[in-house]
Protein backbone atom coordinates (compact mmCIF):
# COMPACT_ATOMS: atom_id res chain seq x y z
CA UNK A 1 0.00 0.00 0.00
CA UNK A 2 1.10 3.46 0.05
CA UNK A 3 4.27 2.70 -1.38
CA UNK A 4 5.09 6.47 -2.76
CA UNK A 5 3.65 7.99 0.33
CA UNK A 6 6.29 9.70 2.17
CA UNK A 7 4.32 8.93 5.76
CA UNK A 8 5.30 10.38 9.08
CA UNK A 9 7.53 8.67 11.51
CA UNK A 10 8.88 9.57 15.00
CA UNK A 11 11.72 7.89 17.01
CA UNK A 12 12.94 8.48 19.85
CA UNK A 13 15.85 7.09 22.29
CA UNK A 14 17.11 8.51 25.24
CA UNK A 15 20.22 6.93 27.29
CA UNK A 16 22.56 7.83 30.32
CA UNK A 17 26.05 9.72 29.04
CA UNK A 18 28.06 7.00 27.98
CA UNK A 19 30.56 6.09 25.34
CA UNK A 20 29.32 2.53 25.45
CA UNK A 21 26.00 3.47 23.66
CA UNK A 22 27.19 4.58 20.41
CA UNK A 23 26.77 1.08 19.22
CA UNK A 24 23.10 0.78 20.30
CA UNK A 25 22.81 4.08 18.42
CA UNK A 26 24.42 2.19 15.20
CA UNK A 27 22.42 -0.76 15.53
CA UNK A 28 19.06 1.08 16.13
CA UNK A 29 19.43 3.42 12.88
CA UNK A 30 20.67 0.65 10.71
CA UNK A 31 17.25 -1.40 12.20
CA UNK A 32 15.07 1.55 10.96
CA UNK A 33 17.05 3.16 8.17
CA UNK A 34 14.90 1.24 5.52
CA UNK A 35 11.84 2.02 6.78
CA UNK A 36 12.61 5.99 7.18
CA UNK A 37 13.94 6.20 3.74
CA UNK A 38 17.36 5.95 3.57
CA UNK A 39 19.19 4.40 0.52
CA UNK A 40 21.66 1.63 1.57
CA UNK A 41 24.24 4.07 -0.03
CA UNK A 42 24.34 6.75 2.53
CA UNK A 43 23.75 4.58 5.94
CA UNK A 44 27.46 3.92 6.75
CA UNK A 45 27.89 7.52 6.05
CA UNK A 46 25.04 8.99 7.97
CA UNK A 47 25.89 5.97 10.50
CA UNK A 48 29.34 7.73 10.92
CA UNK A 49 27.71 10.96 11.63
CA UNK A 50 25.00 10.13 13.97
CA UNK A 51 28.03 8.00 16.20
CA UNK A 52 30.18 11.30 15.80
CA UNK A 53 27.15 13.69 16.87
CA UNK A 54 26.64 11.20 20.14
CA UNK A 55 30.18 10.94 21.15
CA UNK A 56 29.97 14.94 20.75
CA UNK A 57 26.85 14.60 23.31
CA UNK A 58 28.41 12.48 25.82
CA UNK A 59 32.11 13.70 25.65
CA UNK A 60 31.90 17.80 25.13
CA UNK A 61 28.04 18.26 26.09
CA UNK A 62 27.45 16.18 28.75
CA UNK A 63 31.41 15.73 30.00
CA UNK A 64 30.37 11.97 30.49
CA UNK A 65 28.09 12.68 33.52
CA UNK A 66 25.90 9.72 34.03
CA UNK A 67 23.30 11.60 35.21
CA UNK A 68 22.93 13.58 32.43
CA UNK A 69 20.87 12.20 29.16
CA UNK A 70 21.42 12.16 25.92
CA UNK A 71 18.43 12.53 23.58
CA UNK A 72 18.49 10.96 19.86
CA UNK A 73 15.51 12.42 17.55
CA UNK A 74 15.05 11.14 14.26
CA UNK A 75 11.76 11.89 12.45
CA UNK A 76 10.21 11.52 8.93
CA UNK A 77 8.30 14.03 7.49
CA UNK A 78 7.62 14.00 4.04
CA UNK A 79 10.68 13.60 2.01
CA UNK A 80 12.97 14.81 4.77
CA UNK A 81 14.74 13.33 7.40
CA UNK A 82 15.40 15.24 10.32
CA UNK A 83 17.72 14.04 12.92
CA UNK A 84 18.62 15.96 16.01
CA UNK A 85 21.08 14.44 18.92
CA UNK A 86 20.17 16.70 22.20
CA UNK A 87 22.74 16.93 25.42
CA UNK A 88 22.42 18.35 28.72
CA UNK A 89 25.35 21.21 28.31
CA UNK A 90 25.29 24.53 27.18
CA UNK A 91 26.83 24.49 23.51
CA UNK A 92 29.76 25.97 22.06
CA UNK A 93 30.43 29.04 19.97
CA UNK A 94 30.32 27.71 16.59
CA UNK A 95 32.73 30.64 15.25
CA UNK A 96 35.60 28.73 17.00
CA UNK A 97 34.97 25.26 15.05
CA UNK A 98 37.92 25.52 12.88
CA UNK A 99 38.71 23.28 9.19
CA UNK A 100 40.40 20.58 9.65
CA UNK A 101 41.91 20.37 6.48
CA UNK A 102 43.15 23.46 6.75
CA UNK A 103 47.06 22.82 6.87
CA UNK A 104 47.42 24.23 9.87
CA UNK A 105 45.14 21.45 11.64
CA UNK A 106 45.80 18.64 9.02
CA UNK A 107 48.19 17.08 11.87
CA UNK A 108 45.66 17.51 14.76
CA UNK A 109 44.22 14.60 16.33
CA UNK A 110 40.79 16.00 17.08
CA UNK A 111 38.33 18.19 15.44
CA UNK A 112 37.24 15.98 12.39
CA UNK A 113 33.78 15.12 14.23
CA UNK A 114 31.58 18.30 13.23
CA UNK A 115 33.48 18.81 9.71
CA UNK A 116 32.66 14.56 8.78
CA UNK A 117 28.72 14.83 9.55
CA UNK A 118 28.70 17.87 7.33
CA UNK A 119 30.02 16.59 4.61
CA UNK A 120 27.14 13.93 4.76
CA UNK A 121 24.13 14.75 5.58
CA UNK A 122 22.06 18.14 3.36
CA UNK A 123 22.27 19.88 6.33
CA UNK A 124 23.22 20.88 10.20
CA UNK A 125 21.90 23.39 12.49
CA UNK A 126 22.58 23.61 16.30
CA UNK A 127 19.66 23.96 18.49
CA UNK A 128 19.91 26.61 21.49
CA UNK A 129 16.31 26.98 21.97
CA UNK A 130 15.38 24.68 24.30
CA UNK A 131 16.58 25.52 28.17
CA UNK A 132 19.01 23.21 29.43
CA UNK A 133 19.59 21.54 26.21
CA UNK A 134 22.09 21.65 23.28
CA UNK A 135 20.71 20.32 20.12
CA UNK A 136 22.56 18.88 16.76
CA UNK A 137 19.85 19.28 13.97
CA UNK A 138 21.13 16.59 11.16
CA UNK A 139 18.40 16.81 7.77
CA UNK A 140 18.40 14.36 5.59
CA UNK A 141 16.82 14.63 1.86
CA UNK A 142 15.17 11.84 0.78
CA UNK A 143 15.60 11.28 -3.04
CA UNK A 144 14.70 9.07 -5.77
CA UNK A 145 13.72 5.36 -5.01
CA UNK A 146 15.16 5.70 -1.86
CA UNK A 147 12.38 8.24 -0.86
CA UNK A 148 9.50 5.90 -1.06
CA UNK A 149 9.00 3.27 1.88
CA UNK A 150 9.17 -0.44 0.88
CA UNK A 151 6.52 -2.84 2.45
CA UNK A 152 2.98 -4.03 1.95
CA UNK A 153 0.07 -4.93 3.86
CA UNK B 1 39.26 -4.38 16.89
CA UNK B 2 41.61 -7.36 16.43
CA UNK B 3 45.49 -6.83 14.92
CA UNK B 4 48.46 -9.11 14.38
CA UNK B 5 51.68 -7.97 14.08
CA UNK B 6 54.88 -9.20 11.89
CA UNK B 7 57.81 -8.21 10.10
CA UNK B 8 58.38 -8.24 6.20
CA UNK B 9 62.27 -7.93 6.28
CA UNK B 10 63.58 -4.45 8.33
CA UNK B 11 59.88 -3.45 8.06
CA UNK B 12 57.12 -4.33 11.19
CA UNK B 13 53.56 -4.71 9.86
CA UNK B 14 50.37 -4.56 11.94
CA UNK B 15 47.29 -6.17 10.35
CA UNK B 16 44.15 -4.26 11.96
CA UNK B 17 40.68 -5.75 11.36
CA UNK B 18 37.58 -4.55 12.81
CA UNK B 19 36.22 -1.45 13.61
CA UNK B 20 38.63 1.42 15.22
CA UNK B 21 36.37 3.71 16.82
CA UNK B 22 36.20 6.58 19.94
CA UNK B 23 36.70 3.67 23.03
CA UNK B 24 36.89 0.88 20.57
CA UNK B 25 39.87 0.23 18.83
CA UNK B 26 41.54 3.75 18.55
CA UNK B 27 43.33 4.02 21.63
CA UNK B 28 44.78 0.32 21.63
CA UNK B 29 46.16 1.34 17.77
CA UNK B 30 47.89 4.16 18.71
CA UNK B 31 49.27 1.60 21.69
CA UNK B 32 50.29 -1.04 19.07
CA UNK B 33 51.96 1.96 16.74
CA UNK B 34 53.68 2.83 19.66
CA UNK B 35 54.82 -0.18 21.20
CA UNK B 36 56.64 -0.77 17.38
CA UNK B 37 58.35 2.55 17.99
CA UNK B 38 59.35 2.03 21.12
CA UNK B 39 60.66 -1.25 20.21
CA UNK B 40 63.12 0.57 17.55
CA UNK B 41 61.32 -0.21 14.44
CA UNK B 42 62.05 2.27 11.99
CA UNK B 43 59.69 1.41 9.27
CA UNK B 44 56.26 0.77 9.99
CA UNK B 45 53.21 -0.40 7.72
CA UNK B 46 49.82 -0.43 9.04
CA UNK B 47 47.36 -2.91 7.06
CA UNK B 48 43.97 -1.54 6.88
CA UNK B 49 42.31 -4.01 4.91
CA UNK B 50 40.33 -5.39 7.45
CA UNK B 51 39.38 -2.56 9.01
CA UNK B 52 35.75 -1.94 8.20
CA UNK B 53 34.84 1.31 10.08
CA UNK B 54 36.74 4.54 11.36
CA UNK B 55 35.40 7.73 13.16
CA UNK B 56 36.82 10.57 13.70
CA UNK B 57 38.60 9.65 16.81
CA UNK B 58 40.06 6.53 14.26
CA UNK B 59 41.19 9.17 11.76
CA UNK B 60 42.63 11.07 15.15
CA UNK B 61 44.91 8.29 16.69
CA UNK B 62 46.34 7.42 13.46
CA UNK B 63 47.15 11.10 12.92
CA UNK B 64 48.00 11.27 16.41
CA UNK B 65 50.98 7.58 15.74
CA UNK B 66 51.80 9.24 12.57
CA UNK B 67 53.55 12.59 14.27
CA UNK B 68 54.87 10.37 17.22
CA UNK B 69 56.50 8.31 14.52
CA UNK B 70 58.12 11.93 13.00
CA UNK B 71 59.43 13.18 16.15
CA UNK B 72 61.12 9.54 16.30
CA UNK B 73 62.15 9.47 12.79
CA UNK B 74 59.75 6.59 12.06
CA UNK B 75 58.05 6.12 8.90
CA UNK B 76 54.55 5.27 8.52
CA UNK B 77 52.64 3.74 5.84
CA UNK B 78 49.10 2.83 5.06
CA UNK B 79 47.91 -0.50 3.01
CA UNK B 80 44.59 -2.28 1.75
CA UNK B 81 42.59 0.67 2.39
CA UNK B 82 38.46 0.44 1.41
CA UNK B 83 37.00 2.49 -0.44
CA UNK B 84 35.04 3.69 2.19
CA UNK B 85 38.50 4.59 4.35
CA UNK B 86 39.99 6.02 1.29
CA UNK B 87 37.16 7.93 0.49
CA UNK B 88 37.62 9.49 4.66
CA UNK B 89 41.07 9.90 3.94
CA UNK B 90 40.41 12.15 1.02
CA UNK B 91 37.61 14.11 2.70
CA UNK B 92 40.07 14.98 5.30
CA UNK B 93 42.59 15.88 3.08
CA UNK B 94 44.72 12.92 5.64
CA UNK B 95 45.83 11.26 2.17
CA UNK B 96 47.96 14.38 1.76
CA UNK B 97 49.59 13.24 4.66
CA UNK B 98 49.81 9.30 4.44
CA UNK B 99 51.71 7.62 2.38
CA UNK B 100 49.01 4.92 1.10
CA UNK B 101 49.46 1.80 -0.94
CA UNK B 102 47.20 -1.16 -2.38
CA UNK B 103 48.88 -3.94 -1.08
CA UNK B 104 51.61 -4.55 2.11
CA UNK B 105 53.74 -6.07 -0.54
CA UNK B 106 53.58 -2.42 -2.41
CA UNK B 107 53.95 -0.47 0.57
CA UNK B 108 57.01 -2.89 1.91
CA UNK B 109 59.07 -2.34 -1.42
CA UNK B 110 58.42 1.29 -1.18
CA UNK B 111 60.65 0.95 1.90
CA UNK B 112 63.19 -1.41 0.06
CA UNK B 113 63.31 0.97 -2.76
CA UNK C 1 28.50 -4.80 26.76
CA UNK C 2 27.86 -4.83 30.67
CA UNK C 3 24.39 -6.12 30.76
CA UNK C 4 24.65 -6.37 34.81
CA UNK C 5 24.75 -2.12 35.08
CA UNK C 6 21.04 -1.73 35.53
CA UNK C 7 20.94 1.68 33.35
CA UNK C 8 18.06 3.60 32.61
CA UNK C 9 17.11 3.47 28.87
CA UNK C 10 14.65 4.82 27.10
CA UNK C 11 12.65 4.24 23.39
CA UNK C 12 10.35 5.44 21.77
CA UNK C 13 8.93 5.36 18.17
CA UNK C 14 5.84 7.11 16.75
CA UNK C 15 4.06 6.04 13.94
CA UNK C 16 1.00 5.99 11.86
CA UNK C 17 -1.59 3.05 11.91
CA UNK C 18 -0.72 0.91 9.36
CA UNK C 19 0.10 -2.87 9.73
CA UNK C 20 3.43 -2.22 7.50
CA UNK C 21 5.26 -0.98 10.47
CA UNK C 22 4.47 -4.09 12.72
CA UNK C 23 7.61 -5.45 10.67
CA UNK C 24 9.98 -2.44 11.47
CA UNK C 25 8.78 -2.72 15.45
CA UNK C 26 10.18 -6.08 15.34
CA UNK C 27 13.70 -5.15 13.80
CA UNK C 28 13.91 -2.38 16.21
CA UNK C 29 13.24 -4.15 19.02
CA UNK C 30 15.92 -7.12 17.48
CA UNK C 31 18.62 -4.51 17.07
CA UNK C 32 17.88 -2.95 21.28
CA UNK C 33 17.00 -6.08 22.91
CA UNK C 34 20.49 -7.12 23.76
CA UNK C 35 21.49 -3.36 25.43
CA UNK C 36 17.88 -3.59 27.30
CA UNK C 37 19.28 -7.27 28.85
CA UNK C 38 16.57 -8.98 27.19
CA UNK C 39 18.10 -12.82 27.07
CA UNK C 40 18.38 -14.21 24.11
CA UNK C 41 15.99 -17.25 24.20
CA UNK C 42 13.25 -14.59 25.13
CA UNK C 43 13.97 -12.15 22.07
CA UNK C 44 11.25 -14.18 19.63
CA UNK C 45 8.43 -14.53 22.02
CA UNK C 46 8.34 -10.94 23.02
CA UNK C 47 8.92 -10.14 19.69
CA UNK C 48 6.00 -12.02 18.97
CA UNK C 49 3.59 -10.18 22.35
CA UNK C 50 5.56 -7.01 20.56
CA UNK C 51 3.66 -7.72 17.19
CA UNK C 52 0.39 -8.72 18.53
CA UNK C 53 0.20 -5.82 20.91
CA UNK C 54 0.69 -3.50 17.69
CA UNK C 55 -1.35 -4.92 15.41
CA UNK C 56 -4.12 -4.77 18.27
CA UNK C 57 -3.38 -1.19 18.49
CA UNK C 58 -3.45 -0.47 14.47
CA UNK C 59 -6.86 -2.90 13.87
CA UNK C 60 -9.02 -2.39 16.96
CA UNK C 61 -7.80 0.71 18.71
CA UNK C 62 -7.54 2.97 15.82
CA UNK C 63 -9.45 0.89 13.25
CA UNK C 64 -6.80 1.30 10.48
CA UNK C 65 -6.87 5.06 10.27
CA UNK C 66 -3.92 6.43 9.29
CA UNK C 67 -4.78 9.39 10.70
CA UNK C 68 -3.92 8.21 13.90
CA UNK C 69 -1.27 7.08 15.80
CA UNK C 70 0.71 3.83 17.56
CA UNK C 71 3.17 4.92 19.75
CA UNK C 72 5.82 2.46 21.24
CA UNK C 73 7.85 3.08 24.49
CA UNK C 74 10.51 0.60 25.89
CA UNK C 75 11.61 1.44 29.38
CA UNK C 76 14.66 -0.13 31.27
CA UNK C 77 14.23 0.98 35.16
CA UNK C 78 16.62 -1.02 37.51
CA UNK C 79 16.25 -4.57 36.37
CA UNK C 80 12.66 -4.57 34.38
CA UNK C 81 11.63 -3.59 31.38
CA UNK C 82 8.40 -2.14 30.60
CA UNK C 83 6.86 -2.06 26.67
CA UNK C 84 4.15 0.20 26.27
CA UNK C 85 2.07 0.20 22.81
CA UNK C 86 -0.81 3.18 22.64
CA UNK C 87 -3.40 3.59 20.27
CA UNK C 88 -5.81 6.65 20.14
CA UNK C 89 -9.11 4.28 20.71
CA UNK C 90 -11.18 3.72 23.37
CA UNK C 91 -9.83 0.64 24.68
CA UNK C 92 -12.06 -2.29 25.42
CA UNK C 93 -13.80 -4.32 27.95
CA UNK C 94 -11.31 -6.75 29.70
CA UNK C 95 -13.96 -8.85 31.07
CA UNK C 96 -15.02 -9.88 27.49
CA UNK C 97 -11.83 -11.18 26.71
CA UNK C 98 -12.34 -14.98 26.94
CA UNK C 99 -10.06 -17.78 27.18
CA UNK C 100 -9.09 -18.85 23.37
CA UNK C 101 -7.77 -22.16 25.17
CA UNK C 102 -11.61 -23.44 26.08
CA UNK C 103 -13.07 -26.33 24.39
CA UNK C 104 -15.50 -23.58 22.74
CA UNK C 105 -13.25 -20.85 21.37
CA UNK C 106 -10.96 -23.50 20.13
CA UNK C 107 -12.01 -23.79 16.87
CA UNK C 108 -12.63 -19.31 16.66
CA UNK C 109 -9.98 -18.18 14.12
CA UNK C 110 -9.28 -14.71 16.36
CA UNK C 111 -9.17 -13.78 20.11
CA UNK C 112 -5.27 -15.54 20.52
CA UNK C 113 -2.97 -12.43 20.55
CA UNK C 114 -3.65 -11.16 24.53
CA UNK C 115 -3.24 -14.83 25.21
CA UNK C 116 -0.31 -15.08 23.97
CA UNK C 117 1.33 -12.13 25.29
CA UNK C 118 0.19 -12.78 28.52
CA UNK C 119 2.25 -16.46 28.15
CA UNK C 120 5.26 -14.39 27.54
CA UNK C 121 5.52 -11.53 29.80
CA UNK C 122 6.05 -11.27 33.56
CA UNK C 123 2.77 -9.08 33.74
CA UNK C 124 0.13 -7.03 31.41
CA UNK C 125 -1.93 -4.06 32.25
CA UNK C 126 -4.29 -2.11 30.54
CA UNK C 127 -3.19 2.03 30.57
CA UNK C 128 -6.29 3.96 30.65
CA UNK C 129 -5.65 7.03 32.56
CA UNK C 130 -3.84 9.15 29.16
CA UNK C 131 -6.68 11.44 27.91
CA UNK C 132 -7.53 10.21 23.98
CA UNK C 133 -5.25 7.09 24.43
CA UNK C 134 -5.51 3.15 25.28
CA UNK C 135 -2.23 1.65 26.44
CA UNK C 136 -1.12 -1.74 27.02
CA UNK C 137 1.95 -2.07 28.99
CA UNK C 138 3.86 -5.36 29.32
CA UNK C 139 6.52 -5.95 31.73
CA UNK C 140 9.40 -8.45 31.61
CA UNK C 141 11.52 -9.01 34.20
CA UNK C 142 15.30 -9.02 33.49
CA UNK C 143 16.81 -11.93 35.75
CA UNK C 144 19.97 -13.78 35.45
CA UNK C 145 21.40 -15.69 32.60
CA UNK C 146 18.98 -18.47 31.80
CA UNK C 147 16.33 -18.18 34.25
CA UNK C 148 14.16 -16.40 32.36
CA UNK C 149 10.71 -17.50 33.06
CA UNK C 150 9.18 -18.84 29.66
CA UNK C 151 5.37 -19.65 28.26
CA UNK C 152 4.11 -20.25 32.05
CA UNK C 153 1.91 -17.63 33.95
CA UNK D 1 5.69 -16.50 2.97
CA UNK D 2 6.50 -18.92 -0.11
CA UNK D 3 5.26 -22.40 -0.76
CA UNK D 4 5.43 -25.37 -2.94
CA UNK D 5 2.62 -27.31 -3.81
CA UNK D 6 2.84 -31.34 -5.48
CA UNK D 7 0.96 -34.07 -4.79
CA UNK D 8 2.33 -37.35 -2.70
CA UNK D 9 -0.49 -40.40 -4.38
CA UNK D 10 -3.56 -39.40 -3.31
CA UNK D 11 -2.14 -36.76 -0.78
CA UNK D 12 -1.65 -32.73 -1.65
CA UNK D 13 1.53 -31.29 0.00
CA UNK D 14 1.60 -27.77 0.64
CA UNK D 15 5.19 -26.82 1.77
CA UNK D 16 5.45 -23.38 3.42
CA UNK D 17 8.56 -21.56 4.25
CA UNK D 18 9.08 -17.93 5.32
CA UNK D 19 7.10 -16.19 7.88
CA UNK D 20 3.52 -16.35 8.63
CA UNK D 21 2.23 -13.33 10.07
CA UNK D 22 -0.82 -11.19 9.69
CA UNK D 23 -0.70 -9.46 6.20
CA UNK D 24 1.91 -11.62 4.93
CA UNK D 25 1.51 -15.08 4.35
CA UNK D 26 -1.50 -15.46 6.84
CA UNK D 27 -4.30 -15.22 4.47
CA UNK D 28 -2.32 -16.79 1.59
CA UNK D 29 -1.66 -19.77 3.53
CA UNK D 30 -5.63 -20.17 3.87
CA UNK D 31 -6.34 -19.66 0.22
CA UNK D 32 -3.44 -22.03 -0.96
CA UNK D 33 -5.04 -24.99 1.44
CA UNK D 34 -8.91 -23.44 0.17
CA UNK D 35 -7.80 -23.92 -3.30
CA UNK D 36 -6.62 -27.40 -2.67
CA UNK D 37 -10.17 -28.04 -1.05
CA UNK D 38 -11.84 -26.97 -4.33
CA UNK D 39 -9.68 -28.81 -6.52
CA UNK D 40 -11.36 -32.13 -4.83
CA UNK D 41 -8.10 -33.12 -2.40
CA UNK D 42 -9.16 -35.07 0.32
CA UNK D 43 -5.97 -35.37 2.06
CA UNK D 44 -3.78 -32.21 2.70
CA UNK D 45 -0.27 -32.34 4.43
CA UNK D 46 0.66 -28.80 5.47
CA UNK D 47 4.58 -28.98 5.53
CA UNK D 48 5.62 -25.91 8.37
CA UNK D 49 9.12 -27.10 8.42
CA UNK D 50 10.25 -24.21 6.22
CA UNK D 51 8.56 -21.66 8.59
CA UNK D 52 10.16 -19.78 11.21
CA UNK D 53 7.59 -17.42 12.58
CA UNK D 54 4.08 -17.42 12.89
CA UNK D 55 1.82 -15.22 14.97
CA UNK D 56 -1.65 -15.20 16.47
CA UNK D 57 -3.32 -14.41 12.94
CA UNK D 58 -1.30 -17.28 11.04
CA UNK D 59 -2.23 -19.61 14.09
CA UNK D 60 -6.60 -17.98 13.06
CA UNK D 61 -5.96 -18.91 9.77
CA UNK D 62 -4.69 -22.21 10.29
CA UNK D 63 -7.44 -23.02 12.66
CA UNK D 64 -9.99 -21.89 9.79
CA UNK D 65 -8.26 -23.57 7.28
CA UNK D 66 -9.02 -26.70 9.41
CA UNK D 67 -12.64 -25.67 10.08
CA UNK D 68 -13.36 -25.20 6.30
CA UNK D 69 -11.62 -28.62 5.64
CA UNK D 70 -13.48 -30.16 7.92
CA UNK D 71 -16.99 -28.78 6.68
CA UNK D 72 -15.75 -30.16 3.45
CA UNK D 73 -14.78 -33.83 4.31
CA UNK D 74 -10.87 -32.66 4.10
CA UNK D 75 -8.53 -34.08 6.26
CA UNK D 76 -5.52 -31.71 7.39
CA UNK D 77 -2.53 -32.79 8.79
CA UNK D 78 0.49 -30.75 10.08
CA UNK D 79 4.30 -32.27 9.45
CA UNK D 80 7.93 -30.58 10.18
CA UNK D 81 6.58 -27.88 13.30
CA UNK D 82 10.00 -25.95 14.44
CA UNK D 83 10.04 -26.06 18.38
CA UNK D 84 8.52 -22.72 18.83
CA UNK D 85 5.87 -23.64 16.81
CA UNK D 86 5.58 -26.49 18.14
CA UNK D 87 5.47 -24.56 21.55
CA UNK D 88 3.14 -22.63 20.10
CA UNK D 89 0.59 -25.06 19.36
CA UNK D 90 0.94 -26.36 22.86
CA UNK D 91 0.16 -23.35 24.85
CA UNK D 92 -2.41 -22.37 22.76
CA UNK D 93 -4.32 -26.10 22.76
CA UNK D 94 -3.97 -26.26 19.20
CA UNK D 95 -1.77 -29.48 19.38
CA UNK D 96 -5.47 -30.93 20.54
CA UNK D 97 -6.90 -29.68 17.16
CA UNK D 98 -4.25 -30.78 14.54
CA UNK D 99 -2.33 -34.60 14.00
CA UNK D 100 0.91 -33.35 14.05
CA UNK D 101 3.98 -35.30 12.71
CA UNK D 102 7.53 -35.37 12.31
CA UNK D 103 7.92 -35.10 9.08
CA UNK D 104 5.77 -35.33 5.89
CA UNK D 105 6.66 -39.54 4.88
CA UNK D 106 4.93 -40.00 8.10
CA UNK D 107 1.76 -37.71 7.47
CA UNK D 108 1.77 -39.27 4.30
CA UNK D 109 1.64 -42.92 5.38
CA UNK D 110 -0.83 -41.59 8.44
CA UNK D 111 -3.22 -41.30 5.27
CA UNK D 112 -2.50 -44.25 3.88
CA UNK D 113 -2.27 -46.36 6.67
N1 LIG E 1 27.50 18.77 21.89
C1 LIG E 1 28.52 19.62 22.10
N2 LIG E 1 28.56 20.37 23.24
C2 LIG E 1 29.56 21.22 23.46
N3 LIG E 1 30.60 21.38 22.62
C3 LIG E 1 30.63 20.67 21.49
C4 LIG E 1 29.61 19.76 21.17
N4 LIG E 1 29.90 19.20 19.98
C5 LIG E 1 31.06 19.74 19.58
N5 LIG E 1 31.52 20.63 20.49
C6 LIG E 1 32.75 21.43 20.39
O1 LIG E 1 33.16 21.46 19.05
C7 LIG E 1 34.48 20.96 18.93
C8 LIG E 1 34.66 20.25 17.62
O2 LIG E 1 33.93 19.04 17.61
P1 LIG E 1 34.28 17.93 16.56
O3 LIG E 1 34.36 18.56 15.23
O4 LIG E 1 33.30 16.84 16.72
O5 LIG E 1 35.73 17.45 16.94
P2 LIG E 1 36.28 16.80 18.29
O6 LIG E 1 35.12 16.20 19.02
O7 LIG E 1 37.25 15.81 17.81
O8 LIG E 1 36.91 17.92 19.05
C9 LIG E 1 34.69 20.10 20.15
O9 LIG E 1 36.03 19.97 20.51
C10 LIG E 1 33.88 20.84 21.20
O10 LIG E 1 34.63 21.90 21.73
N1 LIG F 1 -5.79 -1.89 21.50
C1 LIG F 1 -7.05 -2.34 21.54
N2 LIG F 1 -8.10 -1.48 21.45
C2 LIG F 1 -9.37 -1.93 21.46
N3 LIG F 1 -9.70 -3.22 21.59
C3 LIG F 1 -8.71 -4.12 21.69
C4 LIG F 1 -7.34 -3.74 21.68
N4 LIG F 1 -6.60 -4.85 21.82
C5 LIG F 1 -7.46 -5.87 21.89
N5 LIG F 1 -8.72 -5.45 21.83
C6 LIG F 1 -9.96 -6.28 21.92
O1 LIG F 1 -9.63 -7.51 22.50
C7 LIG F 1 -9.98 -8.57 21.62
C8 LIG F 1 -8.98 -9.71 21.77
O2 LIG F 1 -7.73 -9.35 21.24
P1 LIG F 1 -6.68 -10.46 20.88
O3 LIG F 1 -6.58 -11.40 22.02
O4 LIG F 1 -5.44 -9.80 20.46
O5 LIG F 1 -7.33 -11.27 19.69
P2 LIG F 1 -7.79 -10.76 18.24
O6 LIG F 1 -7.03 -9.53 17.94
O7 LIG F 1 -7.42 -11.92 17.37
O8 LIG F 1 -9.27 -10.55 18.34
C9 LIG F 1 -9.99 -7.95 20.25
O9 LIG F 1 -10.83 -8.65 19.38
C10 LIG F 1 -10.53 -6.56 20.55
O10 LIG F 1 -11.91 -6.58 20.69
Amino acid sequence: MDNGTAEDLTLRLVVQSHLRYTDLFESLCRAVFPEFGIPEERTDWLCLSIREAVNNAVLHGNRKDPAKTVEFEMERRGREVTIRVWDEGGGFDRSKLSDPTSPENLLRPSGRGIFLIRQFVDGVRFLTERPGHFGMEMRVRLTGAGAAPQGEE
Amino acid sequence: MSFKAYDRGKVSVLELSGRITLGSGDVKMRELIKAQIDAGKKQIVVDLGGVSFIDSSGLGELVAAYTTARRNHVSIKLANLTKKIDDLMEITRLASVFDTYGSVDEAVESFNG
